[in-house]
C-alpha cells in the first residue's frame, strides 16, 4: 500500500462540519491519516480548484443476485450495449442492466465507492454474494429479506421479540447479510394465493400477523439487536394512488417505537417516490411529498429517493404483486419467482415517458423528497435499475442544485403540465448546495448503515474519496450545465487509499470487501431451534446447507455486535 | 463506380464484412476497409480481389462464395448489391434504402429489422427473414423482401410494416406477433399467425394457430388471445 | 458419516446424501453410479501420448491463442467458480462462449427473452401446488428423486400428500412418470405449441378458434384439460426436452409461459423447466452476471455479442466459424449432431474432464480433473436456480477444473 | 420398410452410464430402439434383432427392444436413448439454435449388418 498526498484541494466534509476549506488529505494504507503519520508520499495528487469529497455511497440498488441476473438473461435487447472493450479491463456490457465488470466501473467513475444490494432471498444468498465478488471498484452489503418469511410472520402474531432477535441474527449470520429488508410486508405471501395485502391492519393469509405487527416487531428487534442499519422497508401498497397513507402509516409506526438506542433512525423508507401517491385512481393521482417529507422531517425515519429517470429501465423487486399489475398494465414481458416459504420477486421492463401524467408525477415526487427532506435524512437513489441507471446521479444531482436545470429538463422534455396540479415540484425555489449533496451522498447513507469509516474524511476513516474536477465554491446553479459535466467526469476516484480512476478512466480494477453483521450473541440462538427446525421440514433444502460460510466470499468483512 | 469483390481464398473461420455500395465511392477506402476474420482484424484487400470499374453508378457485385461472410449490405441506405452466388447471415440487416439481389441462396437472417430497401433472393432463404433481433419488440419495419425459392422458419416475426414475399414455401412461425404490413407466402406454410395483433398473411396453406376465427367472407382473424386485428387469407381455402 | 451432500448428477441437486466412507444413503440409482468409482483418464495427454500437466497447459493455451475464434463449450457439469474462469477466458482469446443448454434448455431461455417467466422455487411444488403437470419430461427416469422429494409424494405444509395432488402426464408415448398420473393426455410428436395455444384460446374464453381436433387432442379432451388448469389453486407445469426439443422449440415454451400468464389472471399458476445436468443453471447464470447473456456469447470484436442459432456450438461448427475448441466437462461428440461432430474432428480440440467419453477420441489435448462434488467443491445452482455447495468427500490426485482454467487462463494473459 | 418418427430422450441406463461413455454397459444402454409390437410384425423383427434407421440426417443400426406391454410407443412412433447412436439421425437444425433431436422423420427396415461399437461410433 501506498502514501498519497492530496494538496491544496477544497475539502467538504459535513462529518466535520468542513464546508469548501483548501486543506490537505493524507492517505496511508487504505486510511486517511495524520499529516505526521504519514510519511513519504508516493504519489501527490495536485487538487487545487478541485474538491476533495468522500466516496460516494449508494444505499439501496439492486446489483446483485437473481433478481437482476435473470433480469439481463430475459433483456438482451438491454445488454448489447458495449461500455468498455476488452483489454486490460474486463468487457462491460449493458445499457440500464449492466453485467458485474460494468456495475463496479461505473460506480468507481462516478466517484462512488460503496454500494448496498438490498433484497436477496436468503436462499439464494450464495449466489447473490458470488456475484457481489464479481463486481470490482467497490465495497459492498447485502439485505436479506425479512418481510414475507413464515417464521417472522409466526414471531410477529406471537408478539416475541427475543425469538424475533434470534432469527434475525440467524439469518443475517447464515446470508452474511447486513441488515433486515422488509418488502411488502405479507402482500409477497398473499400473492402466492393470488392476492395482496392493501392496509397494515390486514391479516396475512394463513397467519395470524398483521403487516403492522411485522414491521413493529421487526423494528423493536432490530432496536434491542443494535444492528448497526436497522429495518430498510418497502411499503405495502407501493406503485398505487393511495400508497402515500400506508407510507405515513408505516412511518407512524416507527415514530411510535421510537428512535435506535444510539438516538439514529429506527426506521428507512427506501425509494419513497414510489409509496407517495395520493389519490384514489391513477385519474386523479398527486404526490404526496410534501405531507410525506414533514412527516420524515419530525420522526426517526430516513429515506432514499427512487428517483426516476425518463427513458427504459426495467422494474425488479421482491413486491410479486406489484410486477404482476404492471404485467397487466402494460402486457409486457413479466418474470415471476415464489421463493420457498419466504418471499418472492418479480421483474417487467418499464419506459418512463416524461409526457405521460402518471411518469410525470412520478418524476417530480421523486425531486420533492431530494428537496424537502432533511438533507441528514435523505440519501440520493433511482432505486436501481426500477427508477433508471445510477449513473444518473450527477444528472439528479444537478436536479436538485439548481431550479433553472430542473425548469430547463422540465420544458425540453416536455414533462407533462399535469405536474403543476399534483406536485409542488414547479413553485419549489428550492437549491440544495453542494454541502447538502455531499450528505445527501455520503455522510447520510454513511450514518444510516452505521458504517463510520464511511461518508467522512475524518482520520482514520477508509481512504475512500471522490475529487470533483472543479472548485465546489465557484459552481452556481444559474451553470448547471458546468455542473453537470463536473459532477460526470470525476478527476480521481481513490479506493482504500488507491487510485483507481483518473480523469474519468479507471486506472486500476481492485476488489473491495464485502461487509456483514454478526450479532448471533446479540440473542439467544437455541430459543428459535425448534421452529428452525420444524420450518425446514418445508424446504426443500437441508438446514445444512442453507446459508453462506465466510470462506466461500472474496474479501468478507464482519462487523460483530457485541452482548 | 462498380467495385467487384472475390474472395481470395477459402476463410478459416467466418468472415464478417459490413459492406455497402457506399465503399465503391473510393479505391483506397475500399481496400482499407475493416473486417474482421474471427478475432482479427484485416483490410478488405488483404482477404478479397478487388475490382473497380468506372461507371455512373454506386454498386458492389460479389463473386465466388459468400456463404461464409456476414453482415452484408448492413445499414445499408442507397445504391446496389449484386451477390453472384450465396451469401452469409445476416444479410441486409438493418437496411434503410438500396437494393440488394442475390442470384444463390441465403443463409439466415436475411432483411433482420429491415426499415426499407429491398432485397430479391432468387434461391432459397434460411431462417428469421426480417424478423426482429433478440430481445427487440419490433421486426421489419418496411422495404420488400422477395424470395423466389423457399424460407426457413420465423419469416417476418413482429413485422410493424413493409412486404416479404415467399414465392415458395415457409416454414413455421410465419408472422407471429406481427402488427402491420403484409406477408405473402405462395406455396405452404408451418405455423402461422400465433399472436399476430395487425398486419396480413395470405398463404397457399398453413397450419393456422388455433386461435383465429373464420369471418364471413371466409377470412381468417385474430388472434383471439391478444385480441389482435390480424388477417389471414388462405389462398387454396 | 458426512451430511447434507449435494449429488451431482441431475438437476434434482438433492442435498441430503449421506455418506458414511464409499456407500451412500437417499440416493436413486443413477446417483449410485454418479458417486460409483469409474475408469479414469490417467493423466494428461497431447497428441495421444502422455505428458505433464504443465505441457498439456501449455500446449492449450497456444492453441487458444492461435485460434481466430476458439468455442469454449461445456460447462454444465463443473462449478460456478470454474465457469467463470471459462467465460473471462472466452473473453480473453477472443472466442465463443457457450455452454450445454444450447442443446438442451436453450429454448427456455429464448421464451423467456420474449415473454419473461412465471416461475418458483421447488417448494411451491412441495407445499402449495394442487396440480401438477409434466409436459414432455419423465422425471422417474430422468429426475428420479423429483416426485417423492418435491412434487408428487412430498409432503408439504398446504398441500400433504399425493392425495392432495392432481397429477396430470402429456408425453406423446406413455411413460414411467405416467404410471404417477392422475389424468395422462398422449399428443403427437411436435403438437405442442398447437396444444398450449388452443388450450390457452379455451382459458381466455375463445373456444370457438379451436377446432375439433389438436395435435391429438379432442376438443372435449383439451377442454377437460384445460379444466383442470382453471381449477388449480395453485397449479404448476414442469416442462421437459419433450418441449424444447421438438418442432417449434422456444415457440412451444413461449406458448406455455404466454398460457402461464393468462392462468395467472383467473388463478395462480407458475411454470419449472426441468433442467438436466447438476449445473447447467449455473452456466447460464454465471455468464449472464459476467457477459450480459446465458449462452451463444462471441468476444471475437472484444465485447459480448449474443446470437442462438450463429454462436450456439453446433451452428458454429457446421458453419466453420470456430478453428479450434476447449471442451469442459461435456461430451459434445457423443451429444452433438454428426454434422457437428464431424467438423469437431477437423479442429484442435482441447478437453477437460475427469472421465474419458468420446470426445476423448477426438481431443488433441486432454487434462484429466477431479470430479466436481466428489473430489472437488464449488457452487452449483438447482434447476430453480437454488444455490448449493457441492462438496469435496474423497481425496484426489487430480487437480480440479478451477485449478487448470486458472493456469490456462494466466498462460493466455500474459 | 416402415415410415416413423424418431424421438430420443434420457433413460435410467443411460443416466447410470453416462460417465463412461466407452464402456459396453453405455452403449448397451443406448444403442437400440423401442418400437410398437405392431410395427416390429410389420417389420418381422423380434426383441434384439437388427434394424437399420435412416433419415435426411443419416442412417444408423440399432437393437430392436419391445418394450413392457404397456409402456410401448404408439405405432409409427421409435423412441432411441440419446446418445451417439441416436445422433446418427436425428439433430435437425430449425434456426432456433437448439437441434430439433425429437420428431424426426425416417425409415426403418429390418438389417444384418452389425451394431457399430461405441469406440468406432465416431468412424463417419
Amino acid at each position: 500500500m501506498s502514501v498519497i498526498y492530496i494538496k491544496g484541494g477544497i475539502v467538504v466534509d459535513p462529518t466535520q462540519g468542513i464546508d469548501g476549506e483548501i486543506m490537505d488529505i493524507f492517505v496511508k494504507d487504505g486510511k486517511i491519516v495524520e499529516e505526521s503519520g504519514a510519511g513519504k508520499a508516493d504519489t501527490v495528487i495536485d487538487a487545487k480548484g478541485m474538491t476533495v469529497v468522500a466516496g460516494g455511497i449508494d444505499i439501496h440498488a439492486h446489483i446483485a443476485g437473481p433478481k437482476i441476473n435473470a433480469g439481463r438473461a430475459m433483456r438482451p435487447e438491454d445488454m448489447k450495449y458495449a461500455r468498455n472493450k476488452s483489454g486490460p479491463l474486463r468487457c462491460a456490457m449493458g445499457r440500464v442492466l449492466m453485467t458485474c465488470p460494468a456495475i463496479g466501473y461505473e460506480y468507481a467513475r462516478m466517484g462512488y465507492t460503496t454500494a448496498i444490494e438490498p433484497a436477496t432471498p436468503a436462499l439464494y444468498a450464495i449466489h447473490t454474494h458470488e456475484e457481489l465478488d464479481s463486481i470490482p471498484m467497490v465495497d459492498k452489503a447485502v439485505l436479506p429479506l425479512f418481510g414475507n418469511w413464515h417464521l417472522t410472520f409466526k414471531f410477529a402474531a406471537e408478539g416475541d421479540i427475543e425469538k424475533m432477535k434470534a432469527f434475525i441474527a440467524w439469518a443475517i449470520e447464515r446470508s452474511k447479510g447486513f441488515g433486515v429488508k422488509v418488502v411488502n410486508p405479507g402482500g409477497v405471501e398473499a400473492w402466492k394465493y393470488g392476492r395482496n395485502v392493501h392496509s397494515l391492519d390486514e391479516r396475512i393469509p394463513g397467519f395470524e400477523a398483521t403487516p403492522a405487527e411485522v414491521l413493529s416487531t421487526l423494528i423493536k428487534a432490530s432496536i434491542e439487536l443494535n444492528l448497526p442499519h436497522k429495518v430498510h422497508v418497502h411499503c405495502n401498497n407501493l406503485g398505487v394512488p393511495g400508497s402515500a397513507e400506508t407510507t405515513a402509516e408505516t412511518i407512524k409506526l416507527a415514530e411510535k417505537i421510537g428512535a435506535s438506542k444510539d438516538g439514529r433512525e429506527s426506521l428507512h423508507i427506501t425509494h419513497i417516490q414510489f409509496n407517495a401517491y395520493t389519490g384514489e385512481k391513477w385519474r386523479d393521482m398527486g404526490s404526496g411529498a410534501e405531507e410525506l417529507s414533514k412527516l420524515v422531517n419530525r420522526t426517526p425515519v430516513t429515506v432514499d429517493m427512487g428517483q426516476p429517470i425518463f427513458g427504459h429501465t426495467t422494474t425488479m423487486t421482491a413486491d410479486g404483486p406489484f410486477e404482476f399489475a404492471l404485467h397487466k398494465l402494460f402486457k409486457s414481458k413479466w418474470i415471476n419467482k415464489d421463493v420457498e416459504i419466504e418471499t418472492g420477486g418479480g421483474i417487467v421492463p418499464i419506459t418512463y415517458r416524461a409526457k405521460s401524467p402518471v411518469n410525470a408525477v412520478q418524476w417530480a415526487t421523486g425531486l420533492e423528497f431530494g428537496l424537502l427532506v432533511d438533507a441528514d435524512k435523505v440519501v440520493i437513489s433511482t432505486d436501481y435499475p426500477n427508477g433508471g441507471p445510477f449513473v444518473e446521479y450527477p444528472y439528479i444531482m444537478t436536479l436538485l442544485m439548481s431550479r433553472k436545470f430542473r425548469e430547463k429538463e422540465i420544458e425540453e422534455k416536455g414533462v407533462n403540465s399535469y405536474i403543476e396540479k399534483a406536485t409542488s415540484l414547479p413553485s419549489l425555489d428550492v437549491e440544495r448546495t453542494f454541502y447538502e449533496i455531499v450528505k445527501m451522498t455520503r455522510s447520510t447513507p454513511a450514518k444510516i448503515l452505521g458504517l463510520e469509516n464511511k461518508g467522512t474524511l475524518k482520520v482514520g476513516a477508509d481512504a475512500d474519496i471522490t475529487i470533483y474536477p472543479f472548485d465546489c465554491r465557484n459552481v452556481s446553479p444559474e451553470d448547471y450545465e458546468v455542473l453537470l459535466k463536473g459532477l460526470r467526469s470525476v478527476a480521481y476516484t481513490i479506493k482504500d487509499g488507491e487510485i483507481v480512476v483518473k480523469d474519468g478512466e479507471i486506472a486500476k480494477e481492485v476488489w473491495g470487501r464485502t461487509f456483514w453483521v454478526n450479532a448471533v450473541k446479540g440473542a439467544t440462538q437455541e430459543i428459535i431451534e425448534e421452529d428452525l427446525n420444524e420450518v425446514f421440514r418445508y424446504y426443500t433444502v437441508s438446514r445444512g446447507n442453507y446459508g453462506v460460510r465466510e470462506e466461500w466470499i472474496r474479501r468478507p468483512e464482519t462487523i460483530a455486535i457485541e452482548e | 463506380m462498380t467495385l467487384i469483390i472475390k474472395p481470395k481464398s477459402e476463410f478459416e473461420v467466418c468472415v464478417e464484412a459490413e459492406i455497402t455500395p457506399e465503399i465503391a465511392r473510393n479505391l483506397e477506402d475500399a481496400k482499407n476497409f475493416k473486417v474482421y476474420l474471427g478475432k482479427e482484424e484485416r483490410r478488405l484487400e488483404e482477404l478479397f480481389d478487388l475490382e473497380f470499374v468506372d461507371d455512373r453508378e454506386e454498386k458492389v457485385i460479389l463473386k465466388g462464395d459468400f456463404s461464409r461472410v456476414k453482415w452484408i449490405g448492413r445499414e445499408m441506405k442507397g445504391g446496389e448489391i449484386i451477390v453472384e452466388g450465396n451469401v452469409g447471415m445476416h444479410l441486409g440487416a438493418f437496411m434503410e434504402g438500396g437494393r440488394i439481389v442475390v442470384k444463390g441462396n441465403c443463409d439466415d437472417w436475411v432483411g433482420g429489422m429491415m426499415k426499407g430497401g429491398e432485397i430479391v433472393v432468387e434461391g432459397d432463404t434460411g431462417n428469421r427473414v426480417g424478423c426482429n433481433y433478440w430481445g427487440e419488440s419490433e421486426g421489419m419495419k418496411g422495404g420488400r423482401i422477395v424470395i423466389k425459392g423457399n424460407a426457413g422458419n420465423y419469416i417476418g416475426e413482429k413485422m410493424v410494416d413493409g412486404e416479404i414475399v415467399v414465392e415458395g414455401n415457409a416454414g413455421d412461425f410465419v408472422g407471429s406477433e406481427m402488427k402491420g404490413g403484409k406477408i405473402v407466402v405462395r406455396g405452404k406454410a408451418g405455423y402461422t399467425g400465433w399472436d399476430m395483433k395487425g398486419g396480413v398473411i395470405e398463404v397457399g396453406e398453413c397450419e393456422l394457430s388455433p386461435s383465429f376465427v373464420k369471418d364471413a367472407e371466409g377470412v381468417w382473424r385474430g388472434d383471439v388471445n391478444v385480441k389482435g386485428e390480424g388477417v389471414v387469407r388462405i389462398l387454396q381455402d | 458419516m458426512i451430511r447434507d451432500i449435494v449429488c451431482t448428477f441431475c438437476g434434482n441437486a438433492c442435498d441430503d446424501i449421506e455418506f458414511e466412507g464409499d456407500y451412500g444413503r437417499n440416493l436413486c440409482p443413477i446417483g449410485e453410479a454418479k458417486f460409483a468409482k469409474k475408469e479414469r483418464i490417467k493423466a494428461p495427454m497431447v497428441d495421444g501420448k502422455e505428458v505433464s500437466y504443465e505441457e498439456a497447459i501449455e500446449r492449450a493455451a497456444e492453441i487458444l491463442k492461435e485460434a481466430k475464434r476458439p468455442l469454449l463449450f461445456g460447462w454444465s457439469s463443473t462449478v460456478n467458480e470454474a465457469i467463470r474462469l471459462g467465460v473471462l477466458l472466452a473473453e480473453k482469446v477472443g472466442g465463443i462462449y457457450d455452454q450445454c443448454s444450447s442443446v438442451c434448455h436453450a429454448p427456455t431461455t429464448l421464451a423467456m427473452i420474449e415473454e419473461g417467466i412465471v416461475g418458483g422455487t421447488l417448494g411451491q411444488a412441495k407445499n402449495r401446488a394442487d396440480v401438477v403437470v409434466f409436459w414432455g419430461c419423465n422425471p422417474v427416469e430422468a429426475h428420479p428423486r423429483h416426485p417423492t422429494r418435491y412434487s408428487v409424494m412430498a409432503k408439504g405444509f398446504l398441500t400433504r400428500s399425493r392425495a392432495e395432488r392432481r397429477v396430470v402426464v402429456v408425453d406423446v408415448r406413455k411413460t414411467p412418470t405416467a404410471y404417477l398420473a392422475t389424468d395422462f393426455y398422449m399428443v403427437e410428436p411436435g403438437s405442442d405449441f398447437m396444444v398450449f395455444t388452443a388450450l390457452r384460446s379455451i382459458v381466455n374464453g375463445h373456444e370457438e378458434a379451436v377446432p375439433e381436433e389438436v395435435g391429438g387432442l379432442t376438443k372435449n379432451e383439451l377442454k377437460s384439460l384445460a379444466e383442470i388448469l382453471l381449477k388449480a389453486r395453485y397449479g404448476l407445469i414442469f416442462f421437459g426436452l419433450g418441449v424444447t426439443h421438438s418442432r417449434g422449440h422456444e415457440r412451444n415454451v413461449e406458448a406455455v409461459i404466454k398460457l402461464v400468464q393468462d392462468l395467472n389472471r383467473k388463478t395462480r399458476f407458475i411454470l419449472q423447466p426441468m433442467r438436466g445436468h447438476f449445473n447447467v443453471v449455473g452456466s447460464g447464470e454465471v455468464a449472464a452476471w459476467e457477459a450480459g447473456f446465458e449462452y451463444a456469447i462471441d468476444f471475437s470484436r472484444g465485447y459480448a455479442r449474443f446470437s442462438p442459432g450463429e454462436f450456439t456450438a453446433v451452428e458454429a461448427l457446421i458453419r466453420g466459424d470456430c478453428d479450434a475448441a476447449m471442451i469442459v466437462a461435456s461430451d459434445p461428440a457423443a451429444h452433438f449432431p454428426k454434422k457437428a461432430v464431424e467438423s469437431l474432428k477437423e479442429i484442435p480440440v482441447i478437453q477437460i474432464d475427469p472421465h474419458p467419453n468420446l470426445t476423448t477420441k477426438l481431443a488433441d489435448v486432454v487434462i484429466p480433473t477431479a470430479i466436481v462434488g466428489i473430489e472437488a467443491e464449488g457452487t452449483i445452482y438447482r434447476m430453480d436456480g437454488v444455490p448449493l455447495r457441492v462438496k469435496k468427500i474423497r481425496e484426489s490426485d487430480y487437480p480440479s477444473d478451477v485449478e487448470i482454467l486458472e493456469k490456462i487462463l494466466e498462460k493466455v494473459i500474459s | 420398410m416402415i415410415e416413423v418418427v424418431v424421438i430420443t430422450g434420457r433413460t435410467t441406463d443411460q443416466g447410470m452410464t453416462i460417465d463412461e461413455k466407452l464402456s459396453e454397459a453405455y452403449m448397451k444402454a443406448v444403442s437400440f430402439c423401442e418400437m410398437n409390437e405392431k410395427d416390429m410384425e410389420k417389420l418381422g423383427v423380434k426383441d434384439g434383432d437388427r434394424v437399420l434407421v435412416k433419415s435426411e440426417l443419416g442412417e444408423v443400426v440399432l437393437y430392436v427392444r419391445k418394450p413392457e406391454m404397456d409402456l410401448q410407443p404408439p405405432e409409427g412412433l421409435i423412441f432411441i436413448p440419446m446418445g451417439p447412436y441416436a445422433n446418427r439421425v436425428v439433430g435437425a437444425l430449425n434456426g432456433s439454435g437448439t437441434p430439433q433431436y425429437k420428431g424426426i422423420k425416417a425409415t426403418v427396415e429390418k438389417t444384418d449388418r452389425e451394431v457399430v461399437p461405441v469406440q468406432e461410433i465416431l468412424n463417419f
